[in-house]
């Protein structure tokens, strides 16, 4: 039975997904490679902690985008809603919440935005990019608007805490007076997005809400027809991709140990940029999460490898454009096999 | 397990249905009904209605005018799954599947197998779904691919095994052999007088004269969105049914054929 | 009449403050009103176009405007002039040829204040060894003053290596990341400066965080009170603090002067403060804190 | 046959097209109308002409991403690409083109940039959201590095001409040594913008490419086994959007006088919401130039008047981004009658 | 118009063609040649491979190995264009229509009429479109709604009258009155013969014995990707067909019944 389990595990990788997931995992390993050679500095569990880190917010959004994805639609809003959400977090504070309280009520915000945009586009007929691309606006606006567009600061040390902190930190007390970083532990983000990429995994494999979110994006007439609540389906997809973005505020913002309303632009193309090159289908009824945290981290990785190596900044826009493209291309190939 | 006896109260009376788009009118005014046991052809050149009006019974299409009532009592079916909760399963004229999805996940699609935790209960699932098609088809192989890699044939099978599988009292079937071979075709033609024999009422729709004579009791035949005539299948013989469907009239000097045979 | 105050973008507490500042000049001047705006972000230009023409459109008193570009500005502020509008430029220069458009010009000599900030890192790390350039928008006005007279500087004072610059398109996490890379990749920076609020709070969070407070010299950028914070626990030496708040106050004042009839000076320094631990409960530097 | 013919021309707007842009404009007027009450400066010749300058670029965009869009694409690039034409022409005035080959050269960079996204898209077969994604941070990348991301200036006059001159200009020097403008005459921008229009809607409804560009996007097997030529078609379609991201390139970076590698950041999410409001699908199959034509002034009358009304520019995003959802729910009320 | 001999050339030869999708064989070294004014039958159980066969000679389909001649030459079918170019034309059994244009768009697709200036001449189009349509359904209306928006018998009659509009030499037909009624099927069926007279060699595709009695020369039968058979329609009766279609065999007892008879 278990090669029938094996079988079920990957039914829903079509034209061979679990391909898919492997040549993005040969791209990440040749990009780390590529990294190695040109800087000492790249390959060394400090720096790879670090990736880690950086990498978690765009894990965070793009486990929520995935779900997005695979009903067939899209998520613009997620950079806005990222940031709206940590002003929510920050001016509850500022008025005296606790920090664990505000932050989930922030989280709390970045759903209710989902949850606005799956209302639009199920009620009011409208495509998701549309909806999402007014959520966009919208919560910018009103995130800005709260704040006066300045920054949030002074939020005290335990609003740090969820960003920076790490599980088996080792610090030493120089003797000028400043500490010094022995192992900088593994950052709470990183475990975060690890619990939350295992989480999502399971509710598409092995729920019913998977499934059906799987049904909706393969053909969406016939989900219907054979009695799936679509509309409910999306509301839950677009909800979740909110309430992740939500945490990634969370996550980003206490790293910055600042609420900044600005920050979070463009974010939701770095993270579709994730999905797709980690497999999923911008037409529907194809992607994973263990494909799209591929994605991130070979965005997440190139960002930082090129950072390492010294490359201009505008030469890595470059690259990276390039990279995205040849990452799908190189799936490509492997499909039409 | 049903009461089979057709005499009774009917499963199905849908009144006056009445369906436009705009100005096209695509079902006018038709009433029609099925008692249990009992299959009724639903006869029709292209474009006369035959699908819209079964839509409307699966709860996949909103009527214009109209009522239906299900065991006597009016049913307001809004959705699909209205439609199914009241025991009405379908056979779509375009299948209705989920192409990246394989037989077993669209054969339990929105009525998946759940184990104690509430996870999906693969295993029951597979080994379900490969009953109910290997019933229909002995040499259905491709149980594992997505069906957008079925032949047609394969897939229809499918959307056959999903109606059955869930113990209809009222089956709508449109055509359903359309795409099958001879021996496809016989399976179904088996399937559907057991089912008859079950006490499920069926609505058949289908362009094969052979079909509609071997399996139903009645036929209703639509012209131009309007019901041209119900008859008891031995009341009618082919030219009869072939002039309702392209004339909408019988030919001049018909009488019924059960009462002069 | 309506005096309209168009800065580069209105998404920053450094702007923001140029807000304020013309707020509380408004307060003295009942006979007008003062309409904020600006576009979505410095590097949007013909957003600023845009603007500039819609307040001459609406036939608005006068303008004090922050242009984001010294040129693609220069049609607009022309245009300013031929409708009679008086027009008070702010923290970034109009290009030359243009000065007769425009009445009097108010700003920070960003070409200073980075040379400045270059002396002051010479003089703290030494002229050898590895210092980089955190940057925020490539190519507009401030920017290209400001770091390029901060690098132009250390190469014509000093032995030290520039690395970067790296821009972080003034996105705090953007400097985050990148800092952080840096900081990884060059164990023996001697120095680093972030050229302003976004980026420097960004760059100092990095330090902060890779545990590298105190070993290097950073400089910053603007001052608003997580930087104010960082230059007190010494994570920063120092930041370079712009009198923003002044550059609206004083720019309407200008204008409701001129609209008066009275003439005014063509060009005000608002001046640049370099922010230490030392001297940063001065009355100087709280006066252009924000 | 004139019963015919109508009828012909309104073949390609299925459920009723014509109503699609009724409601948009309907939409436009509506807002005309909230301005002209809210401020007395804003419906006046003079600022008539100002929003038709102002839309003249997303116009223009808007026309190629139609196009894209009805081919059941998306062409992110085009904010990228206007930059990158921009910056070759500035480059070559620099080295001593005159004004005209340069901007011709700078229309064909944005062609060829158009053309590889055509060719990524249809013979790498990578899906056009990624493709051009990678082109727009290629682009972006490659015009930042051609100018160390400084603005090229100096570039003379006749650089500022197309831009900021106009057709008709009346201009009367007074006693006070001020200039007083009589009428601002009709900005060169607006009449290239008609002219594109006009010639963008004659391609997709009278001529063969544009009634392929419509089929591919309905249905794309279906076209390819009619014996279109599917990836001739896309690969047109890529090359006119990026063609006319070239040329309003030129326009905008004109109208500063100045080549500033910088502009037109998010520039495609206007266009792209300029064709959706006109009653585009980004399904494909469904779209037409004046409905575009139409949405963009929808989004320019609105920045123009809310800027003119003096409200803040966070509360502009949120009104933004409500009225784009709102004019595309007009227009599906509207449809399902 | 052509020759009309069916004793000539063949008009098609398909020589060993082979085609698998990964693992999966649909089509399993099969022969099969074509006259000119013959219909040959394609006949098989769902899944056997049938359409493939046929997209391969429409360009549709890459082979995997195998060849085509067209006209005793060698032809490389990469694309539906260059099926065309050969004068093959196909009625998919998917229908290939663009959803959004109207019934005469779909018509002359890829092959539009242009009016001296280059442009579109819809004005005749839509009248050549409706010559066409008409033939085959004399009520066909909705000339100007997208096809979208038509029943599933009004699309097929659009498939089948672009396939004949072009003056094929080569008509493979797959399944196409599967979903048309009964004067439908009748007039698809005298369009065929007209074809064929006309000399005009006819693939079709179809699971209705009816059919295939009435209107092919000879008949191939495939089971599970391999040609179990071709034979003239004399040879065979109904039962061997069958026979061959389920288990890939003739009854044991089989002789040529043309001879016998
Ligand atoms: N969604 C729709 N919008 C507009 N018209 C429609 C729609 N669906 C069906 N129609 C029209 O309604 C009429 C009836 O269609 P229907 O599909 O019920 O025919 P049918 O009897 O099932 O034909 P067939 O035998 O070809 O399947 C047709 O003229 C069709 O064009
Ligand atoms: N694109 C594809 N990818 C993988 N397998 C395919 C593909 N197309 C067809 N097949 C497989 O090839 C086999 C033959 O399919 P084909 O469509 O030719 O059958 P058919 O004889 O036309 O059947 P039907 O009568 O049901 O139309 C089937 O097993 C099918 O699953
Ligand atoms: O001068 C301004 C600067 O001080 C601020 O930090 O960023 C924008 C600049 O233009
Ligand atoms: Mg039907
Ligand atoms: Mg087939």
């Amino acid at each position: 039975m278990s090669d029938t389990e094996l079988k079920a595990k990957l039914r829903f990788l079509p034209t061979g997904s679990a391909l898919h997931k492997l040549s993005a995992l040969i791209t990440l390993l040749l990009l780390i490679l590529a990294f190695s050679i040109m800087s000492s500095a790249f390959f060394s569990v400090n720096n790879g902690l670090t990736v880690l880190l950086q990498t978690s917010v765009i894990g965070l959004l793009a486990i929520g985008m995935t779900m997005v994805i695979i009903t067939g639609g899209i998520d613009l809003s997620v950079g806005s809603v990222l940031a709206l959400s940590g002003v929510v977090t920050g001016l509850l504070m500022k008025a005296g919440l606790p920090v664990m309280p505000a932050m989930a009520l922030g989280v709390v915000t970045g759903g209710v935005c989902g949850f606005l945009n799956g209302l639009v586009i199920t009620k009011m007929r409208i495509t998701p990019f549309v909806a999402t691309l007014g959520m966009m606006m919208i919560a910018r606006g009103v995130a800005l608007q709260l704040t006066g567009a300045a920054p949030i600061s002074r939020l005290g040390e335990t609003f740090g805490w969820l960003g920076n902190g790490a599980l088996f930190r080792v610090v030493e007390m120089q003797a000028n007076g400043f500490p010094k970083v022995i192992f900088p532990g593994i950052p709470y983000p990183a475990i975060l997005l690890l619990i939350m990429a295992l989480f999502g995994a399971y509710l598409l494999q092995r729920r019913q809400i998977g499934r059906h979110i799987f049904s909706v994006g393969s053909n969406e007439e016939a989900a219907r027809l054979s009695g799936v609540n679509v509309d409910r389906t999306k509301i839950w997809a677009y909800t979740a991709s909110g309430a992740l973005a939500g945490l990634s505020g969370m996550v980003l913002m206490s790293r910055l140990v600042t609420v900044q309303p600005n920050e979070g632009v463009m974010y939701e193309l770095d993270a579709i940029a994730a999905s797709v090159i980690g497999g999923a289908s911008l037409m529907g009824g194809v992607g994973s999460v263990s494909g799209s945290m591929i994605g991130a981290f070979i965005i997440g990785v190139l960002r930082n490898g090129l950072n390492m190596a010294g490359t201009s900044a505008f030469i890595q826009q470059v690259i990276i454009g390039v990279v995205v493209i040849g990452a799908v291309y190189l799936d490509q190939i492997r499909n039409r096999k | 397990m049903f009461d089979t006896a057709p005499t009774h109260a009917p499963l199905v009376q849908m009144c006056d249905i009445h369906k436009n788009f705009g100005g096209v009118v695509a079902v006018d005014d038709v009433s029609v009904d099925l008692y249990p046991g009992e299959v009724v052809g639903v006869l029709g050149h292209n474009g006369a209605g035959k699908s819209c009006l079964m839509r409307m019974l699966s709860g996949a299409m909103s009527l214009s005018s109209g009522e239906i009532l299900v065991n006597g009592e009016k049913a307001d079916l809004k959705t699909p799954q209205d439609a199914k909760t009241f025991g009405i399963e379908t056979i779509y004229q375009t299948l209705a599947l989920a192409d990246h999805l394989d037989a077993a996940a669209n054969l339990f699609l929105g009525r998946e197998l759940k184990t104690r935790f509430g996870n999906l209960d693969e295993t029951r699932m597979h080994a379900e779904a490969k009953a109910a098609l290997v019933q229909l088809n002995p040499n259905f192989k491709n149980l594992k691919d997505p069906v957008s890699r079925l032949s047609g044939g394969q897939r229809q099978v499918i959307a056959i095994a999903r109606a059955i599988y869930f113990q209809a009292k009222v089956l709508i079937m449109d055509e359903p052999t359309a795409a099958l071979g001879p021996s496809e075709t016989a399976m179904v033609a088996d399937l559907t007088l057991r089912l008859k024999k079950d006490g499920i009422g069926i609505f058949l729709i289908s362009h094969d004269m052979h079909d509609v004579f071997d399996l139903c009791d009645r036929v209703m035949v639509m012209n131009k969105g309007r019901n041209v005539g119900t008859f008891k299948i031995e009341d009618v013989n082919k030219d009869d049914i072939l002039s309702l469907i392209i004339k909408g009239t019988l030919p001049d000097d018909w009488t019924p054929r059960g009462e002069t045979s | 009449g309506e005096i309209a105050v168009i800065v580069k973008t209105t998404n920053s507490s450094f702007w923001q403050n140029v807000n304020k500042g013309a707020t509380a000049a408004i307060e003295g001047h009942a006979e007008h009103t003062m309409t904020f705006n600006g576009p979505a972000s410095e590097s949007a230009i013909n957003d600023q176009v845009a603007l500039v023409e819609n307040a001459i459109n609406r036939g608005v008193a006068g303008i004090v405007l922050a242009p984001s570009d010294p040129e693609s500005l220069a049609p607009v502020v022309k245009r300013a002039y031929e409708s009679g509008i008086p027009v008070a430029i702010i923290d970034s220069a109009l290009a030359e040829g243009n000065d007769q458009y425009y009445q009097t010009f108010l700003s920070t000599d960003n070409c200073a204040a980075g040379q400045q900030a270059a002396a002051m890192m010479i003089e703290d790390a030494g002229s050898t060894g590895k210092v980089a350039v955190m940057s925020y928008v490539a190519g507009v006005g401030s920017e290209v003053g400001r770091v390029g007279c901060f690098v132009e500087y250390l190469s014509e004072n000093s032995d030290i290596e520039v690395v970067g610059p790296f821009y972080s398109q003034s996105q705090m996490a953007t400097a985050l990341n990148q800092t952080t890379d840096i900081l990884a990749a060059n164990g023996d920076l001697i120095g680093i400066f972030g050229a302003n609020e976004p980026t420097a709070i960004g760059m100092g969070r990095a330090i902060e965080q890779a545990g590298k407070a105190g070993q290097l010299t950073a400089i910053g950028f603007d001052g608003n009170v997580d930087l104010q914070d960082m230059v007190k626990s010494g994570v920063l030496l120092a930041t370079a603090v712009q009198g923003s708040f002044q550059m609206g106050e004083l720019g309407v004042n200008a204008i409701a002067d001129i609209l008066a009839g009275n003439s005014v000076t063509d060009f005000i320094d608002t001046g640049v403060v370099m922010v230490t631990k030392e001297n940063i409960d001065t009355p100087v530097a709280q006066n252009v804190l924000y």
